[in-house]
């Protein structure tokens, strides 16, 4: 067990729970408003394939993470027209956005590319302005550009939510939204920006598998990572520091995981380690205490519709 | 290097410059397990039956299923349409001697079926554990050339039965030229992020060939090795997959679908196509290890004669490569 | 003159329901104005369109002469209109500050200024003389506290004319009379203040003006120089009502309920501390105390949902301790829980579902021991709904769909219909109106009357000298004292709820 | 009165049928995108679902599965839990049953049948035995629990099938056949092969029906789901209530993945179940809470299914079109609101005016 070794254990834990604790964050905004969102693995593959889209034509896979922005966004527009506008259930709309993101994408990959997947386009596997720094610029470099946005996603995250008057009411919002709107604030409007900024961030997430982490768009790519977020805004009671720390216990055993099996640890199946990450998640559940919740949390809330 | 192609239903545009107006109005369908576009098994199959019908004019009718039911009822709903041959995938083996019987004039191809003793069906058996085994074989002695490794690295998406045996055939070859192989699985066909990280470890554990067998997901290994400096290679599967990654590619573990499928359905409308099941392998060109076209001049000429030796070992049956674990351990013993 | 709010031709429709039915009232300005009417008069409709937070069907406002059109709360409290609500509109996670400047946040550069929040919000409390911890958690404080952070609330943002919806339900005698010196002050500082209130001594004692609502139509304006709680209160219900039917029979020496060293704590608190009180038949204990003070958890452990940490309840001679609320409810012992809404009644059933909520194991409602007798839950709801006068179209309308008072209704006739031998009744008449507390009490004191028992809790003292025969004040978990209501005064119980202990003058303690 | 009730009750049933409508129209779209005909490729969809013995079967058959999912939503929401984790659920039944299904040896078929059913009852109630544990006893968020459930079952499902349990003599990954005891006898025999799954799926809906309606328990179970509280003030025990609801959740989820493998398969699959359970969950909505409704909301996604392949043969869409068409109309019942808004809203205008007046 060489320090090589463990580094690179560590970059396979980042890069496994970079898209996890991203879309994470994305969903954290949307609970905190209240909004169940089970639709962050649609709003991924619809920002995963857009960002392809805008690197294919461009040939700047900036762009394209601008255009996995606008793919999650769209998405994500969706989920808040139906929740938070129509009152739909939250669950439900979350589902369905899955559903039919995954088969428009597919769709439209069959009719633009005649595969189940993209070819190759510009992408952002590694930063290339980091490999200059010395001792550590190997590592630093190998990463994608994308995680180290994620990271500065967080922390501006942890001081939207906590240091900024739109935290306070994204806050309440979550906790009571006939308070906030009493307090003559627009319910409505904090809604839909809770669900749009989710929209995007997966957006980003998406773009970071399809572009940071790959070149492409694959068919089913996204692979239950957007419910693995869904575990980790809930696990990291709704906030950037728990979220970025069960995306990276999840990453982590994912990787050990995959150590096991190389290391051939004979006698365990394959199928068994694969389950490592999950039952983890269930233990690390299980001792957790204190159970905190959102209080408006897939609540619907609609125009005139309540006594105060 | 991908066109654009309808999914689906493929009408070919009977060309009239074709030489002869076929006699007969030949109906062929293909029933595909999953989706056309995997740059795997079912684009193989659509490839041979877009060449068959290139070179002959005969359209044939393609249909997706990905529901493992709806196979049979398709091979129900072509018998019920009339059609003369229908290309199937082998798992709805179980299912098909009573539509064998129900339409005795439809003949159903099965691609590793395993139904015999009909006369309107065949099945076709891919001997690939004799390409794994050259694989591995070749992997090693790659490794040892470019890097002094002895390692090499195999990556499977589901322990299904195919992969199981091609898994033991390539431990074997590497075993068979001295060295190792470390074997491991994604978990499914389409985890690439997974696959990729799978690989970028096993690439950090100084290996340097890893042999990608994982449908979809496979194109993981090819972005972890794309991701790392000059020196380090995979194998792909399917019909090669040198496309896929055309500076990294070695060389594939292949199964000719593409050409043995357009064979097959010529012979059909030639009367020859015999029943029962029909063993596919080396000898036949069915199967085997395809080099790079690309990048193949970089393998010594040496490490060619060897795999060419190996080769005639197993079509001599000297070597009989080992599909799992039983006959793994005997082949070690021996 | 100019009034301070105007509002004309007010008209608001729900569906099903003309909740505001051309609606003309005029406030003037520096004045307080009371609003009155049965529950579902349209009261706090008619504030919530002069807020913005409903929008009129028909109608227009009038702010200080100026026509206005309010398209949120926004616009109302750009106005200068502020509300203190029905139901308390803060998070109690976080702070009294945080939920003060909610909308209105200090800023230094992109981020919320905390500090200046706090000190911004002390600055506001000093300035009208209001006590209140800004950099407390609302969780942490009294409901009492709670209501004046919500007045701080409306003078934080400005507000000229402020809109308070019962602000007494929850509060204390204490707190009310705090509460008037608030407004009094305020009005002084020349507010305009609206105030709905259902208790009608209140509306004497702190308003010039009381207007009248009756079925969503605007009834009459009063001064209140000229009118009288009797006139108000026909004008109200259409009726006289009396209140104070109380019979003069004595209670009986056999014990219904003995407690006996009750302790209960929870999340790290003592909440009761060693209480023991014994209830006769045909009595009723009142318990009085300032909210929180730990009567609501002793009749929640006599009923069962809650279970105490220590001590034993004693009902007719057998020990129940470990009971569960079935089983008490088999015994005989019928809840009225204080929060309706929450704990009484599922909201979605309908009346005659509710009708039946644990009760719906007893051999009439059941057949076969499994299935529900329908028939007999139908008949049985269509008695009930005659007998307690509940007023609805029918007995599969949800209870949703009812007005406060007659949900209340529904818990009542569900428990007391029950047969019960001893009810636990937790302020059987908060929000209630006047109509109804009379249907209440007199229920009450029938089941009295006829050798049962009563155990209730209310935060009003005249209710509890009015229906109890001995009143057990409590003061923060302790039983200070048990008094004779015949011979209690209302400034000893005052002074017992706060925490003087009167010696000498307790009660027996059996 | 009465005909003001029949009234509603049409009312009710035009939102599913608008929503359906909507969902279709909007598919159209894309399928003319496409440059196809949307008319064309209805006609091919409803051909194939409906248009012949097969079809009408193959819709049928599918549709059981689907209904099973939507029994087991519909049974945890009523207990006010919200059991996504039928998929997992419905795996572990078919694993159960599987199990019965070999290992149970020399039994009749009147007697192997429902000792397999009740082994797939077992298997998805076991499974749901620990979130449901975690969530009474720890109360511990359950989506997360269900969500980690399913995916844990995937794996146990590939390790039963490619390992512990795999068949030697098949070359598709699967396990052994089930005994002939086992086996679902037949309705309609060979070739359509409809066997009597469709019976024990009304049978159990008319069951569920009752329960809920008439039943005491049904109506406590209610009460928990429609406010815990209440209930438990009203002395209804609603952690009992909660693993019940979850418990029975995971039996009914069970069944529908035990009856795939005893009436369809009569062997165990990786992939046997292409996401029944999740496809439960907005029927269940759909319908209201009505099991009975709920199996004609599986009817038509079983309809959707088996439409696909024919109208993938004769217009050529593929069938993502299938994912277009479900994932719009999942939304649309996600919106439902919507569609109740409008018509509510002109009702309630009426009112109004009746009561102004
Ligand atoms: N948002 C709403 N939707 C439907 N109906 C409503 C709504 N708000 C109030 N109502 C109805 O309008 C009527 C008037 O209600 P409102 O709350 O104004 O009464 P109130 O006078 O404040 O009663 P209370 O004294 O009990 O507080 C009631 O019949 C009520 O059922
Ligand atoms: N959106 C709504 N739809 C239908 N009915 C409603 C709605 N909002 C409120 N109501 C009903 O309006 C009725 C009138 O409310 P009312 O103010 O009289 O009760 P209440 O006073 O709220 O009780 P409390 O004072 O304890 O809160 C209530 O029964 C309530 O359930
Ligand atoms: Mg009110
Ligand atoms: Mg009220």
């Amino acid at each position: 067990m060489t320090v090589s070794f463990f580094v690179v254990l560590l970059l396979s834990v980042i890069r496994l729970s970079t898209p996890m604790f991203i879309a994470g964050l994305g969903n954290m905004y949307c609970e905190r408003v209240g909004i169940l969102n089970l639709g962050a693995e649609g709003m991924m593959v619809s920002g995963a394939f857009a960002a392809v889209l805008g690197s294919y034509y461009t040939g700047n896979p900036w762009i394209g993470v601008f255009c996995g922005m606008v793919g999650g966004l769209v998405a994500g527009a969706l989920h808040a027209l139906i929740c938070v506008e129509f009152g739909g259930l939250h669950a439900i709309s979350g589902l369905g956005i899955t559903m039919l993101f995954n088969g428009v994408t597919k769709f439209l990959c069959l009719s633009i590319f005649g595969s189940t997947f993209t070819p190759n386009v510009a992408a952002l596997q590694t930063t290339k302005i980091l490999q200059g720094v010395p001792v550590l610029g190997k590592y630093l470099g190998a990463l994608s550009p994308l995680v180290y946005l994620g990271g500065l996603i967080a922390v501006i995250s942890y001081f939207v939510i906590f240091r900024t008057p739109y935290g306070l009411r994204v806050q309440m919002v979550g906790d009571d939204p006939r308070t906030v709107e009493t307090a003559g604030i627009n319910v409505w409007k904090m809604r839909y920006s809770g669900v749009l900024i989710c929209g995007l961030l997966c957006g980003i997430a998406g773009a970071y598998m399809s572009l940071g982490q790959l070149d492409r768009f694959f068919e089913g790519m996204i692979a239950g990572k957007g419910m693995l977020a869904v575990i980790a805004v809930k696990m990291g009671k709704w906030e950037p520091k728990g979220i970025l720390g069960t995306a990276l216990l999840l990453g982590f055993f994912d990787a050990v995981q995959l150590q096991l099996q190389i290391n051939g640890i004979i006698g365990i199946p394959p199928e068994m380690l694969q389950l490592l990450p999950y039952v983890a998640g269930i233990a690390v559940l299980s001792l957790q205490t204190g159970a905190t919740r959102l209080a408006a949390l897939d609540t619907q809330y609609l125009r005139n519709k309540y006594k105060f | 290097g991908s066109k654009p192609a309808e999914p689906g239903v493929t009408e070919p545009a009977a060309s009239s410059t074709e030489p002869a107006a076929p006699a007969k109005e030949w109906k062929i369908g293909l029933v595909a397990a999953g989706k056309f576009g995997d740059n795997g098994l079912n684009d193989a199959l659509k490839a041979a039956v877009d060449a068959f019908t290139a070179d002959t004019g005969i359209p044939v009718t393609k249909v997706e299923v990905s529901e493992l039911s709806d196979h049979a009822i398709h091979a129900r709903n072509f018998g019920e349409q009339g059609y003369d041959m229908v290309i199937m995938g082998g798992t709805v083996s179980e299912l098909m001697p009573e539509v064998l019987e129900d339409f005795p004039n439809t003949h159903y191809i099965l691609n590793k079926g395993t139904v015999d003793g009909y006369d309107n069906c065949t099945s076709i058996q891919f001997e690939e554990p004799q390409a794994g085994f050259i694989g591995g074989a070749f992997a090693v002695m790659m490794s040892e050339h470019l890097a002094g490794v002895n390692k090499v690295g195999w990556i499977g998406g589901m322990r299904i039965n195919d992969l199981e045996m091609c898994r033991y055939s390539f431990q074997a070859g590497a075993h068979y030229a001295g060295g190792q192989a470390v074997e491991s699985y994604v978990g499914d066909f389409q985890d690439i992020a997974k696959a990729k990280e799978l690989a970028l470890q096993m690439y950090g554990e100084g290996m340097v060939i890893v042999q990608a067998f994982a449908g979809g997901a496979a194109n993981g290994v090819y972005q972890a090795v794309e991701s790392l400096p000059e020196g380090n290679y995979a194998m792909g599967a399917a019909t090669g997959q040198f496309n896929l990654s055309p500076e990294r590619i070695l060389a594939s573990h292949i199964i000719k679908t593409d050409e043995y499928f357009n064979e097959v359905c010529k012979k059909f409308i030639a009367g020859e196509m015999p029943s029962g099941i029909i063993k596919a392998g080396l000898k036949d060109g069915a199967t085997g290890i395809r080099i790079s076209p690309l990048i193949g001049d970089q393998i010594p000429q040496e490490i060619k004669d060897k795999m060419a030796e190996i080769e005639a070992k197993i079509v001599s049956g000297e070597i009989v490569p080992p599909t799992d674990e039983a006959s793994y351990n005997a082949y070690v013993a021996k | 003159m100019v009034y301070a709010v105007e509002m004309r031709g007010i008209t608001k429709r729900f569906p099903a329901v003309l909740a505001n039915d051309h609606i003309d009232i005029a406030i003037k300005a520096g004045t307080v104005h009371a609003i009155i009417g049965e529950n579902g008069a349209g009261k706090s409709t008619l504030m919530n369109i002069l807020y913005g937070l409903h929008k009129p069907d028909e109608g227009e406002i009038l702010i200080n002469g100026q026509k206005q059109a309010f398209g949120s709360a926004t616009d109302a409290i750009d106005c200068g209109i502020g509300m203190v609500h029905q139901h308390f509109m803060l998070v109690p996670r976080l702070t009294v500050a945080d939920n003060v400047v909610l909308g209105k946040e200090p800023r230094k550069g992109l981020l919320y200024d905390r500090k200046a929040a706090i000190a911004k919000v002390a600055e506001v409390c000093s300035r009208h003389n209001i006590q209140v911890d800004p950099a407390k958690k609302v969780a942490d404080i009294s409901l009492g506290m709670q209501q004046r952070v919500e007045i701080v609330k409306t003078l934080y943002r400005g507000a000229e004319i402020i809109i308070l919806d019962e602000p007494t339900a929850v509060l204390t005698p204490q707190e009310i009379d705090d509460l008037g010196e608030i407004l009094r002050q305020l009005k002084e500082g020349g507010k305009t203040i609206i105030i709905i209130t259902h208790k009608l001594e209140e509306v004497m004692d702190f308003s010039d003006d009381i207007s009248v609502l009756r079925g969503g139509k605007h009834i009459a304006t009063l001064r209140k120089a000229e009118t009288d709680i009797p006139e108000l209160t026909r004008l109200m219900v259409g009726r006289d009502v009396q209140l104070g039917g109380r019979k003069e029979s004595a209670p009986g020496k056999e014990e219904a309920l003995r407690l006996t060293d009750i302790v209960y704590a929870a999340a790290g608190r003592q909440i009761l501390k060693s209480i023991s009180l014994v209830l006769h038949k045909g009595e009723v204990l009142g318990l009085a105390g300032i909210d929180g003070s730990g009567q609501t958890q002793l009749a929640e452990i006599v009923a069962g949902v809650l279970t105490p940490s220590g001590g034993s309840v004693v009902y007719h001679s057998r020990d129940i301790t470990g009971k569960t609320v079935a089983q008490r409810k088999k015994e005989g012992i019928g809840f009225i829980a204080q929060d309706r809404q929450k704990h009484g009644l599922v909201m979605d059933f309908s009346i005659a579902e509710n009708l039946v909520l644990g009760f719906q194991r007893r051999p009439e409602y059941c057949q076969y021991k499994i299935a529900v007798n329908s028939k007999a839950v139908i008949s049985d709801a269509q008695k009930r709904i005659r007998e307690y006068d509940i007023r609805t179209p029918g007995e599969q309308v949800r209870v949703s769909m009812l007005s406060g008072g007659n949900q209340q209704k529904v818990v009542v006739a569900r428990e007391m219909g029950s047969r019960p031998q001893l009810i636990v009744a937790d302020q059987p008449t908060r929000g209630v109106d006047v109509g109804a507390i009379e249907a209440i009490h007199n229920i009450l004191i029938n089941h009295r009357n006829k050798g049962g028992s009563v155990l209730l809790v209310s935060l009003e003292l005249d209710e509890l000298m009015m229906l109890s025969d001995r009143i057990a004040v409590f003061f923060d978990g302790r039983l200070m004292g048990i008094l004779d209501s015949a011979t209690a005064t209302r400034e000893q119980i005052g002074m017992m709820m706060v925490g003087s202990s009167l010696e000498g003058k307790e009660g027996p303690a059996s | 009165m009465k005909i003001n009730a029949l009234k509603l009750r049409l009312k009710d049933a035009l939102v599913p049928l608008i929503l359906i409508l909507i969902a279709f129209l909007f598919s159209a779209i894309w399928i003319s995108f496409m440059g196809k005909s949307p008319l064309e490729a209805y006609r091919a969809l409803f051909a194939g679902a409906f248009g012949s013995t097969s079809g009408v079967v193959n819709t049928v058959k599918k549709s059981v599965p689907i209904a099973f999912a939507s029994f087991a939503v519909i049974v945890s929401t009523k207990a006010n839990v919200f059991n996504i984790g039928a998929e997992g659920q419905l795996a572990m039944g078919a694993f159960g049953a599987t199990m019965a299904g070999i290992f149970l040896k020399g039994l009749p078929a009147a007697v192997h049948i429902p000792a397999a059913i009740l082994a797939a009852a077992l298997g998805g109630m076991a499974f749901a035995l620990v979130p449901a544990l975690l969530r009474v006893k720890r109360g511990i968020n359950l989506l997360v629990v269900l969500l980690l459930m399913n995916n844990i079952a995937r794996f146990l499902l590939q390790f039963f099938v490619l390992d512990a349990f795999a068949s030697d003599n098949a070359l598709v990954p699967s396990t052994d056949r089930i005994m002939e005891s086992a086996r679902l006898p037949y309705l309609i025999g060979p070739p359509y092969r409809l066997t009597i799954a469709v019976l024990i799926v009304l049978a159990v809906a008319i069951v569920l029906e009752l329960f809920f309606r008439r039943s005491t328990a049904g109506y406590e179970m209610r009460a928990v789901g429609l406010s815990p509280e209440a209930a438990r003030y009203a002395g209804i025990d609603i952690n009992k209530y909660m693993l019940l609801g979850l418990l029975l959740s995971g039996a009914l989820a069970g069944v529908g993945g035990g009856l795939e493998i005893l009436g369809n398969h009569h062997r165990l699959y990786i992939d046997f179940s292409p996401g029944y359970g999740y496809d439960g969950i907005p029927i269940a909505l759909l319908s209201g809470g009505s099991p009975l409704i709920s199996i004609l909301g599986s009817l038509l996604f079983g309809a959707l299914r088996t439409g696909s392949l024919n109208m993938q043969a004769k217009v050529g869409i593929s069938d993502e079109i299938i994912s277009v068409i479900q994932g719009s109309l999942i939304l649309c019942i996600a919106a439902n609101y919507f569609v109740k808004y409008l018509l509510n809203r002109r009702r309630s205008g009426k009112a109004g005016k009746e009561a102004g007046q």
